[in-house]
């Protein structure tokens, strides 16, 4: 299977979708282990990223990813911002020049979005962070045949993981113990954007 | 929610809007951003000071902005750390060639888009340097962890770090002053009441009738102890100690009294007077004391102390001139 | 009842102590008494401005102590009048050959009390004057009533008159530009909550969750509207319709927008931002404009707006030198 | 009957007993029409009182009086105090002289009382103060034969009657025809001096 352009802009746009639905819960995560905006951080930058990749024409994906990645970096704000944003560029940028991106190719760029989420956050899985989720999202896609069903499955399963851990990085770690039994919203927005990759990617099993 | 506001999701926009309309004279916003500059910036062949975060902290930190202390304050969303293109137009407005000075707390969110944004004017070739603030002790220190948040301490870096650049320091001369304020600064607040981030609608954490609690962070992050409202007295003695207790203050203090948006300044005085009370026991000299709104957390009710231990370099660029409206000397 | 305080009955007490240790380079106490006068009082030569009230209102008054504006406060008990005692404290400690002047709100009890501490100054030699502020357009003015209540406008008879004694001003020099001052300044509130004097424990009224009141007073006296919560820009409308609709402010003003406690500083300028709006589409020049906390109801939320009409010698007063705290210029 | 320094301080004790009693009431009278401190004011200013008179030796009523004065203006504060304070000096000066007090004497000193508070708050009876007691406890101490009962009678009801009257002075003028229904404090920390002295003449008859 290969990604083209139009299938970057559908996962923007499902993830969107999903994220504005969730606003008012990934806030209510925030709430208890953080200052409770994380609704309101993603919600803001994935509507203007909609906005300015609706005006935009795109020759090849990593262009798609370098405006998710620019806009999400100037609208989000937050921890959250940044990490997405450098997320995204990172993706972009190990893409490049591609019109249609292999299963490997795209690989390879979760992989350094990964990686430029843990040098930027200075942090590592296990640390109840969206990482939480990336991690063995990457993981999923580099060990075996990746479908829509098990990538969901993966994600999720990640994301209700973070209820086991205590976090030590971002505004969760004031919380210490009192973190435990709560969902990360970083790892929650994070699912959210990999429910929508499975979504695409069922649309053209 | 009570609040006299307009659109919620408008209303960073709205305060910088009614804040330069309030200072034509001495303000002028970068257009297009939430930044806002001193009205002659850039001053050239001066160290830049620009400083921000999460707006709801006011007058952190446009409040800081004037001959003296900052060059620019970035605002971001309400609570939210601003963006490294915020940040990076800052840099951008006040840089008069010496290079520009970033005061960050160090939240993750900050930090990281100020980071960036560092990065970002450096590959423009503009000089810059940076300090984190960590003054709250109510956070354990590690380094493993995102470490001590910061909070009204702040303030003294933004005045002696402003002081340095105003009398013509270096940017390597102004890093180090500020990090001997970083250095050399403690802080611990409480809350009696949480506060309601205006886009959100609803608080983020619930206090009783008769609850306070000890340590709490300036957007409400949890703090060491929450218990029933003891005397202010009490309150002066848990903040105190547990500063006192992280650092060595014998010699001379500076005091910050800062209240968090709803408590009246009568409290504030209050608490301050047992607070010299306990200097005075100590032995610790009180070289001077500010009491009132440095940095708040919108309509929150409580207070935070910050000391900052003083020698003959941070006296007198504490008492350096300045033309802040929220710090005036 | 969440506040920072020892004993309800001795918060007054207190909260003048820790004034006084946070500035003891610029305030003094008249011993025995809740007089706060300047350091250096009396100034020999200089008419001297005394001012006061009920406490709960901080910064005022013992905030317009210093160089340019107050030479003493005299602070009641919470939300009540000093008595004549305390006033002739005061008067005696600052008056320094040249005649001391009252600043004296609108309320029966400061009426009653500053006026029979003017005839006990009197009656010891003591050159005496006053004058009465009345700004606030939310009371009918009746001379058959107690009339209008004295709010925020107070402090820009405190600035303006203490400027006039600074340059030297006589007595009755003093008297008419502060006379001048209130025929010029109106003024208007609106409170989202009401605030609890410590001993009393209570509230003295209420104001359901999603309700406002407009004009309501710095004690929780009735205003002219009970309703829902408005937008900032109604509540800007209403305070300021009705200030303009007593009084021709055709011309130039000076904008006073005061939080009453509770009320963060983002709210007010949201508030600015429209009433510069008004004002412009009326055709009036906006000369200063004054964001802040500068007459507080213990930790009421809401605000109060004051339009002060100036002329030049009105400009040139408000924009002399001035070293009281809660009013630098 | 004649009425001696310890009738005098009697009368004051007992009105200190009651107002410290009613401390509460007073400032709830306070609330809906004012600002809410008229007990705590009242009570805080005899308190003062009763520490002053028990510490001096008194030849005469009117320097217990005078005292009750200067305490009273120097401890009360609002609108109360100076209207208090003045009431008691200018019954101490009418009674000067006097080693024991006649009813008619008293009725002058309460006389002048009455003019000293209507001209220092220049006010009159139906505005819904203190005044509006005091006026018809004078009328009742000139017209006939006082009796502690119909003192105590002719108080109270005047005070009851404040909740007809529509306030035009003081605070509670703010609230206008609002003020309607509810007792004057003011009126009320009045009653209570009254029924003390009402209960000092019983003692006596
Ligand atoms: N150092 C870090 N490394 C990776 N992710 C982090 C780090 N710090 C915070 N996060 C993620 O960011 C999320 C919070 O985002 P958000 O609420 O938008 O920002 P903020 O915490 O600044 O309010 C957390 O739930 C967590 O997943
Ligand atoms: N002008 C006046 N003349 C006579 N009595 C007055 C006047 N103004 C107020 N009072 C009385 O004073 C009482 C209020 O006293 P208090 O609450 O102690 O003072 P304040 O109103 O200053 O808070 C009122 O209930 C009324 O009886
Ligand atoms: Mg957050
Ligand atoms: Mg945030
Ligand atoms: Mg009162
Ligand atoms: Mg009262």
């Amino acid at each position: 299977m290969e990604l083209n352009v139009n299938d970057f802009m559908r996962w923007i746009e499902l993830t969107n979708e999903t994220i504005q639905q969730q606003k008012n819960y990934l806030t209510s995560l925030d709430q208890p282990i953080g200052d409770g905006d994380h609704g309101i951080n993603m919600a803001r930058g994935l509507q203007e990223v909609m906005n300015k990749l609706q005006t935009n024409e795109y020759q090849e994906p990593s262009e798609v990813l370098k405006n998710v990645s620019m806009t999400l970096l100037s609208k989000v704000g937050g921890a959250s911002g940044p990490l997405y944003g450098t997320a995204f560029l990172k993706m972009s940028m190990a893409i490049k020049g591609l019109n249609s991106v292999s299963m490997e190719d795209f690989t390879k760029g979760l992989q350094v979005a990964l990686d430029g989420i843990k040098q930027r956050g200075k942090s590592n899985a296990g640390e109840k962070t969206l990482i939480d989720v990336w991690s063995p999202v990457v993981e999923h896609f580099s060990n075996q045949d990746v479908t829509s069903d098990r990538l969901m499955e993966t994600a999720k399963r990640a994301m209700e993981e973070t209820t086991n851990t205590i976090a030590t990085k971002g505004r969760a770690a004031y919380f210490k113990e009192k973190s435990l039994g709560h969902i990360d919203p970083g790892s929650a927005s994070s699912f959210y954007m990999f429910e929508a990759l499975a979504k695409v990617l069922k649309e053209k099993e | 929610m009570k609040k006299i506001i307009n659109d919620p999701n408008q209303v960073v926009q709205d305060m910088i809007d009614g804040l330069i309309m309030a200072n034509p004279a001495t303000l002028k916003q970068v257009p297009e951003t939430f930044v806002v500059a001193r009205e002659d910036a850039p001053v050239q062949g001066k160290v830049a000071l620009v400083s921000g975060g999460g707006s709801g902290h006011e007058p952190a930190h446009a409040g800081y902005i004037g001959k003296g202390v900052l060059d620019a304050a970035v605002c971001g969303e309400v609570f939210t750390s601003p963006t490294p293109d915020q940040v990076l137009e800052a840099i951008r407005a006040v840089d008069g060639g010496a290079g520009v000075f970033l005061v960050i707390k160090n939240y993750t969110g900050d930090v990281l888009n100020f980071e960036m944004a560092q990065e970002l004017a450096e590959a423009e070739g503009i000089k810059v340097s940076h300090v984190i603030v960590n003054d709250d002790v109510a956070v354990e220190d590690s380094s493993f962890t995102t470490g001590r948040r910061g909070i009204a301490g702040t303030v003294f870096v933004h005045k002696i770090a402003g002081a340095k650049a105003e009398a013509g320091g270096s940017l390597e001369e102004v890093q180090a002053v500020a990090e001997k304020v970083v250095a050399n600064v403690r802080s611990m607040g409480m809350a009696l009441t949480p506060c309601i981030v205006p886009a959100a609608g609803t608080p983020s954490f619930e206090l009783e009738e008769d609850e306070m609690e000890i340590g709490m962070g300036i957007h409400g992050e949890p703090g060491i102890n929450r218990g029933s409202i003891t005397s202010a007295d009490e309150i002066a003695i848990a903040l105190t100690d547990k500063i006192l207790a992280d650092y060595d203050f014998s010699g001379e203090v500076a005091v910050l009294v800062n209240g968090l948006g709803a408590t009246p300044a009568m409290e504030l005085y209050i608490l301050n007077k047992k607070i010299h009370q306990i200097l005075e026991e100590q032995g610790i000299n009180v070289y001077k004391t500010f009491v009132g709104e440095y940095m708040t957390s919108l309509e929150m009710a409580g207070c935070s102390v910050s000391l900052l231990k003083v020698d003959d370099e941070l006296k007198e660029l504490l008492d350096a001139a300045s033309e802040a409206p929220a710090f005036r000397i």
